[in-house]
């Protein structure tokens, strides 16, 4: 019989503008807050996993041993992922197989980006040459613009409309309020998110998930052995990737991601469950039109709906599927490497029940949706009690 | 090989390599270059050097017609660091009528644009060394 | 019973540097190369990983899914791994547990690095900030600078001499001018080795790799399902990891890597072998210093005899271990990313005694050592028929 | 906060942290300063924020002793880019009689240096925000 891997312990950095702390003090301070609430020590971890998207964010080479070695874990196997935007996730894939091959019993993953070193057009820059540096970044095209390109498409072909996709940004700024780790806790309204100054047409400042620094930790290890570290393990029950075409010009469609279908599809399967089942969802809404494709893409919602459903208030605590009830990239922050993590910590909250004010009531499926570049890296990740 | 490199975009992030340098030079000269694999027929603009379906590197310049229907746009307000000073721009991609689409600026447009329109892909120098396509309006 | 882990293609690019060549194009190499030799086609394949140790190389961002789509790979899922230096066997280790967790049957491993585009100066300045960027790279320790602190210290315990230093490079350079791939395919006398150029005392230009362009790329499977991919599976035997502070100057050891003696003990144990049982070792010769260091921490020689062993030529064919008999980083060039990989695909060659002029008569069990930064990033891998 | 940053190093990678703007304030007087964990005493040199033994991030300040004792060094000649200017220069590692180390450059020295010989670590201002600690020979 397979031993499940679970996890056994999160913590998580607030997320924000940290002008006091690197990387090293934001990982730091994730873990910190990982050791409140653990039965073991570090010594009990075997190795590391540390998520960065971007090097020259923090200005560090091969970056993942000032981080492990901050953290006391210099001396043990370490590696670095980097799956863009979905780095968090790819950490935990990669610890995960790391437990399913034998090689360590329990595995730290840790997510971690410092991004406000930088000004903001130059950390522009730095995202947008995650773009096909041939042939698409030289037309200075922003990480928004790639989206806004699918957010026309999106507009023309299903209706949706600048008001659904600013419904989006309205909610994850209302569920962030409540989210103390959040880089923005503050309401705004419908009105302000529609006439904020437009990013990248037609994508607002509202629509635009934030450069944050920030991390997040957990802890994962084999089924039979959690007992030792936690008594709430929570497990991962599926895990699902795909990919797509480098350039945003060669793909099939520009209105779903074809890698986050296959994703989904892949970790549906590995649950055994449907999306009906799931009781609250952390989408990679790193711009308010990725949060309505992602709710199609993972089955929430028929194609073409994700914009409708979102202005329904669907997407809140009480409609057919929570999402990012969190704050999401937009509100909660967007520390490239910790988002992934974050996702975890959060579905594990949740599933839990200490989400406090933004409880999903007697949730017991959570699923996370991570999204690297413009979709050549999706993950999906299936958690539950 | 001591020809000299034509660079491709309005900034470049890496070195202009052969495949890249070939494909501006006709550029220049008014003409849109795919590759088509010689082997297995499969059809790449921008150009590659191989093909990625049979590993074949015989590929066969295609000169692609230029009129293109827009599948997506953006109108880019906040630049990326090398790019400030020119925002805001358009960024659209234009579906030709062989299949294949491409990225590029849409220039000369008084009012917005919207998905669906026809567009054409015309050559624009930049400097001596530099050269770059953008859509202007059919 | 457990389903070991098969190696059931190889390829590699030309090494050097390649000035009409992207990472894309290197890996597309790599892959041809693969593809000569192997039963069934990229269909098969069901995802793949990604080493690149820098992305500022080659200036693309999230660097991984330009490679995946050139190597008709887009679609399926993909990460990239970074281990600096060693990013290449992580990309194997990451490999190993995804098809052990059973995500999937066949997985590519491609690593590549583009190195020349930038100036040496350039070049050395990124390999420097792998240094700690806080505390150290700020007194401007190149990556040869690290090296020779070590040498220093080894050449003050034991009596090492640049002597011994020069006889790896002239063994590595005498193998190197035997492999049809290596950068640079020339001999150079002891003489010229120890009257090179000085780039930090006491290593000279003969004691330091090559700043290099390539590529190289492995399949692995199941072995139940090896015989699908070829009739010559490589089975590896063994994986250790190991890792170090990120500091030099907060090390016990400025003589021996503990991540690189923690990783041999690991690989040996897991593949139940001694040191004495390996016929062929492909180390990490980032510097002569290196190798000498690497055959006293994977227990050929004992600690601080590495130098004289080299000089009595214990490490050729005939010794008492050939090492690099491929020309090693030194001479075969260290493209950060591949370097891994291709120790893998050499020991591949040696191991289906197709290695030529430098086979090893009869190898039977081939070990690779890889290392990343100073040591904060060890793989050791054991192959065998 | 709006104190003023004291920059560290010849060359900055990252951007200047408290706790290195606050260890190069106390260098520029003259003292090197580590961190001891007031839980469960582990020294830190160069200081950090937090304990990475028991993850506590009170941190007494330690004054650690200049006199060391070289355990390994190297002539820089082809320097990275940014020091290319200075080479070449000694880079070495320093024990502390407290059993902590650093790096450093040794200047001051006119033949080859050798590991085991007795340096003291004095600070170097750079400019007005910038300061540096090296060896000299004791
Ligand atoms: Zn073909
Ligand atoms: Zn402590």
């Amino acid at each position: 019989m397979s031993d499940d891997v679970v996890i056994v312990g999160a913590g998580h950095s607030k997320f924000g503008k940290r002008k006091d702390e690197g990387i090293r003090e934001l990982a730091f301070e994730a873990v910190q807050d990982l050791l409140k609430d653990f039965n073991k020590g570090l010594d009990d971890i075997d190795a590391s996993v540390v998520g960065i998207a971007g090097e020259e964010f923090s200005g560090q080479g091969a970056p993942a041993a000032v981080v492990v070695d901050e953290i006391g874990m210099a001396g043990k196997p370490t590696l670095r992922v980097e799956s863009a935007c979905a780095t968090g996730t790819a950490g935990i894939k990669a610890a995960y197989g790391w437990i399913k091959a034998g090689f360590y019993d329990a595995v730290m993953v840790v997510g971690v980006e410092k991004m406000t070193s930088v000004s903001s057009a130059r950390a522009t820059e730095l995202m947008a040459r995650a773009g096909d540096v041939r042939w698409e970044s030289p037309f200075g095209v922003s990480f928004p613009g790639y989206y806004a390109l699918m957010a026309s498409a999106h507009m023309a072909q299903y209706g949706t409309t600048r008001e659904m996709l600013s419904s989006v940004g309205v909610k994850n700024h209302f569920y962030g309020a409540k989210n103390p780790l959040a880089h923005i806790q503050k309401e705004v309204s419908l009105e302000e998110a529609m006439s904020s100054i437009p990013i990248a047409h037609p994508l607002n400042l509202y629509d635009c998930s934030l450069i944050s620094d920030g991390a997040a930790a957990i802890v994962l290890t084999k089924e039979s052995l959690a007992k030792e570290f936690t008594d709430t393990p929570i497990k991962i029950r599926g895990i699902g990737s795909g990919s797509d075409n480098m350039m945003m010009s060669e793909r099939e469609s520009l209105t779903s991601l074809r890698g986050a279908k296959m994703a989904a599809q892949k970790a549906y399967k590995m649950a055994g469950i449907t999306p009906d089942q799931v009781d609250v969802a952390e989408v990679h809404d790193c711009f308010t039109i990725a949060e309505i494709i992602a709710t199609e893409d993972l089955g929430f919602f028929e194609p073409g709906e994700g914009g409708k459903a979102a202005l329904d208030q669907q997407t809140y605590i009480g409609g057919k599927i929570p999402v990012n009830v969190d704050g999401g990239l937009k509100s909660k922050g967007h520390p490239l490497g910790a988002t992934g993590v974050s996702q975890a910590v959060e579905l594990r909250k949740q599933l839990l029940g200490e989400a406090k004010n933004r409880q999903v009531d007697g949730a017991e499926i959570g699923l996370s949706h991570n999204v690297g570049q413009t979709g050549q890296f999706v993950n999906v990740m299936i958690y539950s009690r | 090989m001591s020809e000299e490199k034509l660079n491709f975009g309005h900034v470049s992030y890496e070195e202009t390599y052969p495949v890249v340098s070939r494909f501006s030079k006709k550029l220049k000269d008014g003409r849109l270059i795919g590759s088509k694999c010689s082997k297995c027929g499969k059809v790449f603009l921008p150009p590659r050097r191989g093909c990625n379906n049979c590993f074949s590197t015989e590929m066969e310049e295609i000169e692609i017609g230029t009129e293109a229907t827009m599948t997506a746009f953006t109108v880019i307000h906040f630049a990326p660091e090398s790019f400030s000073d020119k925002a805001p721009y358009i960024a659209a991609i234009g579906k030709f009528e062989e299949g294949v689409s491409l990225l590029a600026h849409l220039v000369g447009v008084t009012s917005m644009p919207s998905v669906g329109m026809k567009m054409k892909l015309v050559p624009q120098e930049i400097g001596k060394n530099r050269i770059v396509y953008k859509f202007i309006k059919a």
